[in-house]
């Protein structure tokens, strides 16, 4: 067990280090886009000291204090309990304590921690961006179950190594080629899922001053960017796991999530803002409707 | 005699129809009350000789004779009333 | 057709009661309704007799003579259904002697006579 | 032996002497009226003492010596007996309670009160067929002479009307008893039925014209618009002595002369009953006068006797015991609700409401209506229960759907006036009870409770019932003048004693409901010490409910568990209604629930007439009907689970209960329909209709509910409300488990049902502490209470978190459980809308906690203080095993799959020691597996560190006040525009509005006003005018003669 401890010490450092760089590149593409030049690849370790090194930091109550350690232990433990590397002992975390649905679950453990705490400060900004949030994660929900179940129906099995097993052998035994409508369902979910334009109204960085973390500052603010550093990460690690075969070695694993992470970042660089009720309707409609006949297909086709 | 019996009962039958329908069309109360007198009175010719003269006996006291004598009493008082009221 | 005194004694019956029936529907006077049920009584009562009458035979009345106590179930005609003719007759009395009461009672509230002018309880 | 001649003499010589006295005597009358009603009424009980001991036995009395016909001939037995003292009894009281009028008014009343009565007793006795016209005739004259003598115009002209009709009848009748004397040469009703045999076609017309006469006497519908006026305008004495004495007298003698009829005559008088039964309660649905409204109820269960005495050759002499256990409570009911009306002044039904001001006779009323609701213990429900498994058994299904469509709108109208007397505003505020006007009343409600205990003696179907539970009703109501306090720990005591003592008795699911039953007991009691005062009346009705629900987890027998069924509901109903405004969802609570019951109570005798078995077993059958069987009793229990489509009395019961009152009926009572449909679905399994599977009908309905259930809740304002939609989701997501008829899907349901328990306890609870602070359930107007009740505050975060399947809690139990039962089972569109109603499930939940307790504190809350500690305790007891159960699921999921296994071996989980420290158990399905303890630790770990980490890098760590925020550069000022509280989800209604159109509640609206409508339509036969009714007579008359006689 102590040794497990360790390994994921290892692997949390490791992984959060790779996602303040990635956040890096990601704002530089922005800015590209944008015709900037934008900021460092290391922009986030200043950010992170200089919030860090600030003198003074004040808290609303107790739930405010509270709420980004929620949204870090959210982030944390969603990739604590996968593994993120097949077969490797120091990135098979805490795979062991549940399955894909535990996976699921968890990550709202983060979200309501931080929407609690984020309310307790008392800013309207910050309940309108919970409530944006809580909404649109509805929808977005749906087509995502709905291309894991067909995931879980092919595979006869609902624990990730067991999916990352049986697409081992040659990327055509991924899920992408053998069930691409499922992937299709997922990865447009995924756009909803990674606060992104077209479905960034959550945070809304114009209308309500980056929605829930509006309050936060300070040593809360490093708490809350290392969960921005780490959650993408873990999601995009739970997608390549499920659709792209999983990985087999650290680097493999670091470039398919890199490049899935840039998924959402191209189409939000290309795409306007969604209000929460288009994104509720459309969530509910196209990715859905693929979700459905991705399940139908696996029902029908692969069984 | 058979027959003259026939002829007579078939005619007070008529006449205690004919009786029956005015009591009850007769736009005068009085009048419709001693057709209805009537008609008990001759009903208990009726009963007589249908071999019953105990019935005839109590038709005619109570049916002919004190029914009819009580729906006066009542005529003349509701008439009253209504007198008073034009008053 | 031959006729009967008992027939005509039926048919007499059944036309007072109709009569009377007719009119506690049609008059609105009430004491012409009553008067109405008092000669739909009088036709029960001799539609009653005349079922029970048997042709050719005497009151039932021992009188000594025809009538006697040992032939009285061959000569004379059944005394029970005269019986209950009377107490009818009695009790009818009564009924009417009610009714005339009550037509009474209601004139004195509303001055009438008039059926269409006691509905207010309805519903 | 006393000859009931001496009832004759008495009656008739003091009646003629009586009528002679004058005013000076007024004292004298009266002492000899009530005299020789207490000899009648002692000389029945001499009667009944002496043929129930054998002192002498049943008998012919002659008259003078002779034999009939020129004779009165009189027999005396145990059933004339009875019916001699209910009428007596009646009478009796009937002249204590005229004797203002018989000392005032120098009218004989007192007089024609005792003809009347000995016309009433002769007519039990006599077996003489032109005896029974003089007696009818004696009581037509004496019963309109009473009316008469009254000085109220409006009797007056019902009088009128009623005379006029007995008169057609009574020609009817005479012309019967004439015809029958002519065909058979005899009056004496012992000879002629040895003829019937041989009976002439004369003979059959004269007894179709007695019996019809006496049918009308009865009042069917529709020639009754007399009676009902009688009801309505005479003295309510008088309405007391029609509906119950002659309507007592009239129906034992109908079933005198019923015997000379044939079968064609029997089947008449059963349709024409249950028409009866079926349009008086409709039409009376309509009524707003009281007294009218008991007329109207009146000619129902009269019409309901008739309809079970014309059954007879089909159901065989049963159904005396039957009609008279119906006529019993019928008797004793009314009169004694006739006699109340005596004492309210004022002629509307909210007038009533004066009743409450004085507990007893509040307790009075409550017992006539709900004896005349054929609740238990009552004569009529063990007479409603008799009556429905006869006629099931003989398949008689038409007759069956009209008595019952005809209680339950008789229910309605009398649960609508409760309501209204428990409730509504009243204007007069001094109780005018009269003592002596109740003293009549009280007597018959005991009357009415003794003969519940003798009704069950005549019971055909086993009943090894369990009473126990019910005596912890008695004492408390015995005790209930005690503080609150004292009875809360007196009934705390009971549970317990009881549950040490019956719990270890109990096994598989009655062990894990009765331990939801019997916990959730004990957790609201303990709420209940936060209460002060005397809490009159809520704790008899508490036991009531929960002996209802533990009766109903013990009861082995199809009886047993109605019993218990109809014990809990009305338990709860009292229980919801004592809320401030709950009185139109209390109602709406009791109509579903009856509605539900009586699918029910129909399902069970159809049951039992395909097994002939009276255990629960009976359920288990293969036969044509087992899928309408099974969809009866599947509707009726969901309508207490609030499927959707039969929830809409939910959110109003549940949320306008009182604050300790929503977890009983949320928390625990739901509970119940789930246990039936255990039971059912354990018994009967899957069926199917036309091919289809009903299980996945089910499963749809079930997914609806949940789905529905969530948004509404997620749009709702009111906490309490919030929280009653949920209870609708919860118990969507336990149906939806229920109907895989798999082990998981049944560890889902069952697992969920446990949950749910503790969690809607729990949050209800929560809820109920903020509003005993803020006494406010509108949760925008509240803001920051964590501040100020951050114990408060623990809980329902704890709540939320669990209820929303978010892990390490318990609820993720939940989630995990469903989705592999989806899969398992390829349920795989269901699973989806599941996955959909858990998300909008956050949604209602952030609300919850959001908007009460976190963002802007409000002005007026700032001294609000912390909810006191007897709330608190159970709140956190239940944390304790969410807590203990979270951490190590085993403890839970472990024991149900075992018991599960019995009846689904196959796909159950997997329970293995991992390899790692500890030896906690994971759980393996087939597809996935789960670690409840690991996942606890590692999350732990987790926020541990993290914890750490946080107060080492924090500086200066300091709390600011309650405005100092980031707003524009401003510093808002008032927290009623800065909380963002209200309409909360507005984008989501825009979205998905259309699933929140309320389309069930629309549906039933409809339904109501058009059974209304009809109603409406159907009463405006009754004109008024005497003619009219008259014609319905002769109509009547006309087309019974040609059903009978074979067409036009």
């Amino acid at each position: 067990m102590g040794e497990k401890i360790v390994y994921a010490i290892i692997a949390v450092f490791i992984m959060l280090n790779y996602g303040f760089l990635v956040n890096g590149v990601i704002r530089r593409i922005y800015a590209r886009v944008g015709r900037r030049i934008g900021v460092p690849i290391y922009q986030m370790y200043i950010d992170l000291f200089k919030s860090w090194g600030l003198r003074t930091n004040i808290r609303h109550g107790t739930m405010f204090y509270l709420g980004p350690i929620f949204r870090l232990t959210g982030g944390i433990g969603l990739f604590l309990f996968m593994p993120a590397v097949y077969g490797l002992a120091l990135f098979t975390n805490f795979s062991f304590s549940g399955d894909l649905l535990l996976l699921l679950s968890f990550q709202f453990f983060g979200t309501l921690g931080m929407a609690l705490g984020a309310s307790e400060s008392g800013h309207p900004n910050s309940a309108i961006g919970v409530t944006r949030g809580l909404a649109q994660m509805t929808a977005v929900e749906v087509p995502f179950i709905l291309a894991i179940m067909a995931v879980a129906i092919q595979y006869d099995s609902l624990s990730l190594t067991e999916i990352i097993a049986q697409q081992q052998g040659g990327f055509l035994n991924w899920t992408l080629f053998t069930n691409p409508l499922a992937t299709a369902a997922a990865l447009l979910a995924m756009l909803g899922a990674m606060m992104r334009a077209p479905f960034d109204v959550v945070l809304a960085p114009q209308e309500i001053p980056i929605g829930p973390p509006t309050e936060y500052h300070s040593n809360y603010m490093v708490f809350l960017q290392s969960n921005r550093a780490i959650f993408p990460l873990a999601k995009s690690i739970l997608f390549m796991n499920l659709f792209f075969g999983g990985a087999t070695t650290i680097v493999m694993m670091l470039v398919k999530t890199f490049i899935l992470l840039m998924w959402p970042v191209l189409v939000g660089v290309s795409f306007p803002r969604f209000r929460v009720e288009q994104s509720i309707r459309w969530f509910l409609r196209v990715p859905m409707i693929i979700g459905l006949l991705g399940i139908a297909y696996v029902h029908f086709f692969l069984k | 005699m058979e027959t003259f019996k026939i002829i007579m009962m078939a005619t007070l039958a008529v006449v205690m129809i004919i009786s029956a329908i005015m009591a009850v069309l007769s736009k005068e109360m009085p009048l419709a009350i001693l057709a209805s007198g009537a008609i008990s009175l001759l009903a208990s010719i009726f009963f007589l000789i249908l071999a019953s003269p105990d019935v005839a006996m109590t038709e005619a006291a109570i049916g002919a004779g004190l029914t009819t004598f009580l729906f006066f009493i009542i005529l003349r008082k509701t008439e009253q009333n209504s007198h008073e009221d034009k008053k | 057709m031959n006729l009967t005194i008992d027939k005509i004694a039926l048919l007499l019956g059944m036309s007072l009661m109709l009569i009377g029936l007719w009119g506690g529907f049609t008059q609105k006077n009430l004491l012409k309704i009553i008067l109405s049920f008092s000669i739909f009584d009088t036709g029960l009562n001799i539609l009653i007799v005349a079922l029970g009458y048997l042709p050719g035979r005497t009151a039932p009345i021992i009188d000594g003579s025809a009538v006697t106590p040992e032939n009285l179930a061959l000569v004379a005609i059944d005394p029970v259904p005269q019986a209950l003719v009377l107490t009818a007759i009695v009790i009818g009395f009564g009924t009417t002697a009610l009714l005339l009461a009550y037509a009474l009672k209601l004139n004195q509230h509303k001055k009438s006579l008039d059926i269409n002018q006691f509905t207010d309880l309805k519903w | 032996m006393v000859s009931p001649f001496y009832i004759l003499i008495v009656g008739l010589g003091l009646g003629f002497l009586l009528g002679m006295t004058g005013k000076k005597q007024a004292a004298l009358t009266n002492m000899l009226t009530l005299f020789a009603m207490a000899f009648f009424t002692g000389v029945s009980l001499h009667w009944i003492q002496g043929l129930y001991t054998g002192a002498f036995q049943p008998s012919m009395v002659f008259s003078a010596g002779f034999k009939p016909p020129f004779s009165i001939s009189l027999f005396l037995g145990m059933h004339e007996a009875v019916i001699s003292l209910m009428i007596n009894v009646l009478g009796l009281i009937s002249v204590w309670y005229f004797r203002e009028f018989l000392l005032r008014d120098s009218k004989p009343l007192g007089a024609v009160l005792l003809v009347m009565f000995m016309g009433l007793n002769m007519l039990v006795f006599t077996r003489d067929l032109f005896n029974i016209f003089v007696f009818l005739e004696i009581t037509a004259i004496s019963m309109s002479g009473i009316i008469l003598m009254n000085d109220n115009h409006h009797a007056h002209a019902a009088g009128f009307k009623y005379l006029l009709a007995s008169s057609l009848i009574s020609a009817f009748y005479l012309l019967g008893a004439v015809l029958i004397y002519f065909s058979t040469g005899s009056l004496y009703l012992d000879d002629i039925l040895t003829m019937k045999s041989a009976f002439a076609p004369m003979a059959l017309i004269a007894v179709f014209l007695m019996v019809i006469a006496i049918v009308i006497e009865l009042k069917p519908f529709p020639a009754n618009g007399w009676a009902l006026d009688v009801y309505e305008a005479a003295h309510p004495g008088i309405g007391a002595i029609v509906s119950g004495a002659v309507t007592t007298t009239m129906l034992f003698l109908l079933n005198k002369i019923l015997v000379l009829g044939s079968d064609k005559i029997y089947l008449l008088t059963a349709s024409v009953g249950a028409l009866t039964f079926l349009f008086s309660n409709w039409m009376g649905l309509q009524q707003k006068n009281p007294n009218r409204l008991l007329g109207y109820s009146s000619i129902g269960q009269v019409g309901l006797v008739l309809a079970i005495l014309g059954m007879k050759p089909v159901l065989g002499d049963g159904v005396e015991m039957i009609g008279f256990g119906v006529l019993l409570t019928h008797f004793l009911a009314k009169a004694g609700l006739f006699w109340l009306s005596g004492t309210v002044k004022g002629s509307s039904l909210e007038s009533w409401a004066i009743l409450r001001n004085n507990p007893v006779i509040l307790t009075i009323f409550g017992i006539f209506v709900f004896a005349l609701s054929a609740f238990p213990p009552f004569p009529s429900f063990y007479a409603k229960w008799e009556l429905i498994i006869g006629l099931s058994g003989t398949g008689n299904y038409l007759l069956i759907a009209l008595i019952l469509l005809g209680s339950l709108f008789e229910v309605i109208y009398l649960f609508r006036w409760f309501g209204i007397v428990v409730k509504a505003e009243s204007e007069e505020s001094d109780s005018g009870i009269e003592w002596g006007k109740a003293a009549g009343p009280a007597l018959f409600a005991l009357a009415l409770l003794a003969g519940g205990y003798f009704a069950r003696n005549y019971l055909s179907a086993p009943d090894m019932m369990n009473f126990i539970p019910l005596v912890a009703v008695v004492v408390l109501w015995v005790l209930d003048f005690m503080p609150a306090w004292a009875k809360n720990t007196l009934l705390l005591a009971m549970v317990g004693i009881y549950s040490w003592f019956y719990l270890p008795q109990y096994s598989d699911y009655q062990l894990i409901f009765g331990i939801i039953f019997m916990a959730g007991a004990v957790l609201t009691l303990l709420y209940g010490y936060s209460e002060k005062g005397k809490r009159p009346g809520f704790y008899p009705l508490t036991a009531m409910m929960f002996a209802g629900l533990i009766m109903l987890v013990e009861a082995t027998t199809l009886f047993g568990f109605f019993f218990a069924w109809e014990v809990m509901t009305a338990g709860s109903y009292f229980l919801i209604l004592r809320g401030k405004k709950s009185q139109p969802h209390a109602l709406s609570y009791m109509l579903f629930s009856f509605g539900g019951a009586l699918l029910i109570l129909a399902g069970f005798a159809m049951a039992h007439a395909v097994t002939g078995l009276w255990t629960l077993d009976a359920l288990v059958m293969d036969s044509p009907l087992s899928p309408v069987i099974f969809i009866m009793l599947t509707l009726g229990f969901l309508t207490k689970t609030a499927a959707i489509g039969l929830h809409i009395w939910l959110p109003g019961a549940h949320s306008e209960a009182e604050a300790d009152v929503s977890p009983m009926v949320s928390g625990i009572l739901l509970k119940a329909g789930v246990y039936g449909l255990i039971v059912l679905f354990m018994r009967m399994g899957t069926q199917y209709i036309g091919g289809v599977d009903l299980m996945v009908i089910l499963s749809w309905v079930g997914i609806l509910s949940a789905l529905i259930g969530n948004l509404m809740a997620a749009m709702q304002e009111d906490m309490k409300r919030l929280l009653a939609y949920s209870s609708v989701g919860q118990l969507g997501y336990i149906l939806f488990g229920l109907s895989m008829m798999s082990n998981l899907g049944w560890l889902l349901a069952i697992s969920g049902a446990i949950m749910h328990f503790l969690y809607k306890t729990m949050l209800f609870q929560a809820v109920g502490g903020v509003y005993s602070r803020t006494h406010d359930r509108m949760m925008y107007r509240m803001g920051g209470l964590i501040f100020r009740m951050p114990m408060t505050f623990i809980v329902v975060l704890i709540g939320i978190i669990a209820l929303s399947g978010v892990p390490p809690l318990s609820g993720f139990a939940g989630k995990w459980l469903s989705f592999n039962a989806v899969l398992q089972k390829e349920y795989y569109l269901q699973g989806a809308l599941a996955v959909l109603a858990g998300a909008v499930a956050f949604l209602y939940l952030f609300r919850l906690i959001h908007a009460p307790f976190l963002g802007q504190l409000k002005d007026n809350l700032r001294k609000v203080k912390e909810a006191s500690l007897w709330i608190l305790l159970p709140q956190y007891l239940v944390i304790a095993v969410i807590m203990a159960v979270s951490t190590v699921p085993g403890l839970l999921l472990e024991r149900i799959g075992k018991l599960l296994a019995k009846t689904f071996p196959d796909g159950g989980l997997l329970w293995v020691d991992s390899k790692i420290p500890f030896g906690a158990r994971t759980a393996i399905s087939e597809y996935g597996y789960w670690n409840g303890t690991y996942v606890m630790l590692v999350t732990i770990g987790i926020f541990g560190i993290l914890l750490i980490v946080q107060l080492l890098m924090q500086r200066n760590n300091k709390k600011v006040g309650q405005f100092n925020i980031v707003y524009s550069g401003e510093r808002p000022s008032t927290p009623e525009t800065t909380h963002h509280a209200y309409n909360f989800y507005a984008h989501y209604s825009k979205a998905l509005g259309f699933l929140m159109v309320p389309l069930a509640e629309r549906f039933w609206t409809w339904i109501s006003e058009r059974v209304h409508d009809i109603a409406h339509q159907l009463r405006q036969l009754y004109n008024g005018n005497g003619q009219v009714y008259l014609m319905h007579i002769m109509f009547f008359f006309l087309v019974c003669y040609f059903l009978i006689n074979g067409g036009f």
